[in-house]
């Protein structure tokens, strides 16, 4: 598993590329820089992920929860249909904001934060 | 007739992929004159079926330090496709098992409900201390 | 420790690329720190040897109509990856078989010459009744 | 396997998919018509094929063999350093002009034959 990871403007955006299972999830967890973290404006980019299992989901869940705990969003972008079917069929993907252009997700970020 | 696939692997993480994307092979081989966009979420199906199958297999073994034996088997009928997932981990019944509550999105605890939610039976089974977990789909187009 | 991998499916070209492919895919899980060029083309030998090795079991059975078993071990160690290929065909001996006529440019004949071309080492054995075939390369960066 | 097929003027260019094995080498000796086979020029495009094995390697001898009973002749176009080492390996790469582009493969037939 490769993660890229991308500044835009002042939003972190990370691009998991390939399959996430219970093999790699722990490259998720480390994808986030502390200074991302609190700064709280995260993407996913998940258009290069051509597998998603639970353990993968449950992963992505649990950097959302620590993107929010410091008041932050983490948006997510794109995801194949069979990717998009893990969070449906899980409900997860009533927890995300889920948008079709990177740029557009960055941009959804309310500004003037502290 | 039936043709049988058999993969036997060590019960790490790092295998839980060739057992899952042997099932997407083997679901392509169905040579079916349905919709290939239907094939397509056939294999998918399975593909994150035998992932969450193989993860548990791993996941809830005896000791992390001695790994144990997991064997997939594969078999496409006329009418269906079925996987076994063998393990010699502590038995458990997949009756028992309640659903995640997931308005509360839990971090864990989707795998055998997802894979309920996309095959059209699962079974367990306990054999001559193994775990045997048996998934079956119709074929696309049966 | 060694880990291995063992796959076993019915002797049908059909199934030679599933593994081929569970080579490469074996290959990969090998963490080196070399060069990720040198790493493909490991991969690839393996890709290579074991779709001729398959090829032949499935090519040389003895009845067509019945199709036997093929059962493929791979197993990795710290210094070298290994591949059993067995069958129940008649026995071979690769010792007996002459290289081919490369400048004539035959249409078949090619695979033992190959995988002796890409592999280390490769031997046959007989072993109640099966060919084993075994292939052998030094892991990249070794 | 699929196999494509494309007419550039007068030459009948042939691009195999994927993976060309034991399973599949009955598509490469069905993919020439008849009539492509008389004209005799031909280009394979081995730019999309994925993996290539001596059973496959066969096929495309045999179907050379075929072209050149009726004096024409196949070039080869873009194999992957992978497929090309079995060319090589197998000292059949000397059979065959092998060339970066289909269109200069396609020109490099003499002109003016029967
Ligand atoms: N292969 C297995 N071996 C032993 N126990 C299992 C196995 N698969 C499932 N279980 C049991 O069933 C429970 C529910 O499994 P699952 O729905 O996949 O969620 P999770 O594994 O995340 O807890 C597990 O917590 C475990 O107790
Ligand atoms: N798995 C096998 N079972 C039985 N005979 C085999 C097997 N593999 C190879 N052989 C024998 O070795 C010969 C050479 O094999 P090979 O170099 O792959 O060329 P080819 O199969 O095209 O003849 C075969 O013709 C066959 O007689």
């Amino acid at each position: 598993m490769k993660i890229y990871q991308k500044i835009l403007e002042d939003v972190c955006i990370i691009i998991p590329h390939g399959r996430l299972d219970a093999s790699n999830t722990h490259y998720i967890q480390k994808s986030l820089s502390e200074e991302a973290e609190k700064e709280g404006r995260v993407v996913m980019d998940l258009s290069s992920l051509e597998f998603l299992d639970s353990s993968g989901l449950g992963a992505i869940i649990s950097l959302l929860r620590r993107v929010k705990k410091n008041d932050g969003d983490m948006k997510l972008v794109c995801p194949a249909d069979k990717i998009r079917r893990v969070f449906e069929l899980t409900r997860a993907d009533r927890m995300f904001d889920i948008y079709d252009d990177c740029e557009v997700a960055a941009k959804s970020f309310p500004r003037g934060k502290a | 007739m039936v043709d049988k696939l058999t993969l036997g692997f060590p019960a790490h993480f790092k295998y839980v992929r060739i057992a899952s994307v042997l099932g997407v092979q083997a679901a392509q081989f169905i040579d079916s004159e349905s919709d290939p966009e239907e094939l397509l979420e056939f294999a998918h199906a399975f593909e994150l079926a035998i992932s969450e199958a193989v993860t548990n297999s791993v996941k809830h073994q005896r000791s992390l330090s001695r790994s144990s034996k997991i064997v997939v088997e594969i078999e496409i009928s006329r009418t269906e496709m079925t996987v076994a997932v063998m393990d010699s981990n502590p038995h458990f019944d997949i009756t028992q098992i309640p659903a995640p509550e997931l308005d509360a999105h839990p971090e864990n605890g989707y795998g055998i409900y997802i894979m309920r939610k996309i095959m059209d039976r699962v079974e367990s089974r306990r054999e001559n201390g193994w775990n045997i977990l048996i998934m079956t789909k119709k074929r696309p187009g049966v």
